[in-house]
């Protein structure tokens, strides 16, 4: 934890390190669904140029834990937090939202309820008065001895002993790739001539995706590769931005 | 009135909060059964619209209650206000925590879209819900309280109503569904389906 | 019964204090004169030996009282502290207090990683705790009482059981105060160095 390490933000729910950041919604500490993570990542955004260096290694870090943030918070907005809702289908997407509105609008027309039994209550009260003095005197005497066990204050002792285990960030997804992997994989595409991002990340899973696009963003800043999109969510086309040499017909057909 | 039943009414005329049967038969030192005929005497004698105070059953036990007719006699002999009305916020998290508890507030969050922590507080203040120990992840957990069930004139917390009547009908589920699933082809056609010439 | 009957009944119910005739009569909107037939009524309503309740004309007013029959029973059901199971909030508050008394409310609080105010009024209360001075910063220092020594069954504060079988990390030696603090702090994520608000 360097070079993220080092990243402090200053949002709106949260200051304070990056990574503090991290193990505070994994504690439920801090409602992942009230941080902006697009602010987070403009403040990587500042915290790179400040440094004025791309540290691959920390890139790479960064880039797994966001998009490990990313899809905890799109998986916090569905209803069932441990499904696999990685590669949903229209169909099942549908389902999925279909699902949360209407419990949204269970819990809204409870709350109607709720509102309508206290207003039913309206100019009911109860008494409520100390105890007339012949009550309160006395009581020690008749009380039962050993109604509760010390064994509860040990147990609650220990509880309070219990440091926090370190946050386990494995299960949101290892670091399996690299923005140097990925560098490597887009330099070898574009050996054979002009290619496309989807060809780029084909099978691939989403932090992969995510990784690529910043080892291109690199390649584009280095001056190794050009790329254009013609309208947005549309084919992103990358071309090497040396003269290309003739596509080598020896390359698998697609 | 029977000796019984007097010793009751002053039992549920002094008791903070409402008294099980039970515990009205132990202090009466009569088994629970000899009780019943004393609350159904009782139950008469303070039905709804008789006296100034009506007997109800809430929060599990029983007790003594004004008849809204006071109320604003009420009012003015006293300062203490009546519990004020709930916000929607207010009431959405009572409700989540009503039905699901014990919950956490991130479920609360997700189920309801959006933070609730000043409801919450806001519930934990006026005694409404309570911290009920912590989740595996040492989220604090939450539920009601008697005093909701009191100020609710709920029994109990199964008095609540299915939530399932809210839900859509089927034709209402069947529409919502084709809108969603319109909408979600609509975003899936702009990705890629089939290979894309490249432009050279 | 009146309704007239009814209101003044509900506000004498109410009223922890007697009421003067000309409070009553004000609340209720009417002129003391014609509240007197109503108090007579009242007075024959829960005259003595007719019901639990009696009314009495005292010198502040108008109130309402148990019928002594009612004594033996209302000492059964409310003369003892009461003694309901310990919320998890109380039962950690009561066991910091317990280990490390004396204790000052913001060592508990730093321990808990909440403030423990509403647990800690709940044990004043019930009688299980209570103050002892004050630490040398100022703050409210808190001991257990010897009720709290009945209600658990010990004969003394040393036969509180060892901590020791649910300690999580038996391996460590130093002292109980200390590692409870540091325990705390590093649950509540405060780390030495970094200043970080949480805005719940």
């Amino acid at each position: 934890m360097s070079a993220v390490a080092d990243l402090q933000l200053d949002l709106e729910v949260f200051s304070g390190p990056f990574d503090l950041l991290l193990t505070l919604v994994l504690r439920e500490e801090v409602d992942l669904l009230e941080v902006e993570l697009a602010d987070v990542v403009l403040a990587y955004l500042d915290h790179l140029e400040a440094r004025g260096e791309l540290d691959l290694e920390a890139a790479t870090e960064f880039l797994v834990l966001i998009a490990a943030l990313l899809e905890l918070k799109s998986r916090l907005m569905l209803p069932r937090a441990d499904d696999d809702l990685l590669d949903l289908e229209p169909a099942e997407a549908a389902e999925e939202l279909l699902a949360r509105m209407i419990e949204a609008r269970r819990y809204r027309s409870a709350a109607d309820h709720l509102r309508g039994l206290l207003a039913a209550e309206e100019g009911v009260r109860y008494r409520s008065a100390p105890a007339p003095p012949w009550l309160r005197r006395g009581g020690m005497e008749e009380l039962p001895e050993g109604v509760y066990s010390p064994d509860r204050l040990g147990a609650a002792l220990g509880g309070l002993l219990r440091h926090p285990p370190r946050v386990d960030v494995t299960h949101l997804g290892q670091v399996r790739v690299s923005v140097a992997e990925r560098l490597s994989v887009l330099r070898s595409l574009l050996r054979r001539g002009a290619t496309t991002f989807d060809e780029a990340v084909r099978g691939a899973d989403r932090v992969t995706v995510c990784i690529t696009l910043f080892a291109l963003l690199e390649m584009y800043k280095q001056g190794e590769a050009t790329w254009e999109q013609a309208e947005p969510f549309g084919e992103i086309a990358i071309a090497p931005a040396a003269t290309p040499e003739a596509a080598a017909p020896a390359g698998a057909a697609t | 009135m029977t000796e019984l039943a007097r010793i009751v009414e002053a039992l549920l005329f002094l008791s903070p909060d409402p008294v099980a049967t039970e515990d009205l038969a132990s202090a009466c030192d009569v088994w629970p059964d000899d009780l019943q005929p004393v609350l159904e005497e009782l139950r008469t004698e303070f039905a709804e619209g008789r006296r100034g105070l009506v007997l109800r059953e809430v929060a599990g036990g029983w007790t003594l209650a004004t008849d809204p007719v006071a109320e604003p006699a009420a009012r003015r002999l006293l300062a203490r206000p009546r519990t004020p009305p709930l916000s929607p916020a207010q009431a959405e998290t009572l409700a989540i925590v009503g039905y699901l508890q014990p919950v956490s507030r991130p479920e609360v969050a997700r189920i309801r879209g959006v933070a609730s922590d000043s409801a919450t507080a806001t519930l934990l203040e006026r005694g409404l819900i309570e911290e009920s120990g912590r989740s595996q992840f040492g989220a604090v957990l939450y539920r009601t309280t008697p005093l909701f069930l009191k100020l609710f004139g709920l029994g109990a917390l199964d008095e609540l109503p299915d939530p399932g009547q809210w839900d859509p009908s089927p034709e209402e589920h069947a529409e919502l569904r084709d809108r969603l699933l319109r909408a979600g082809e609509a975003r899936a056609g702009i990705a890629p389906a089939t290979t894309a010439t490249v432009d050279g």
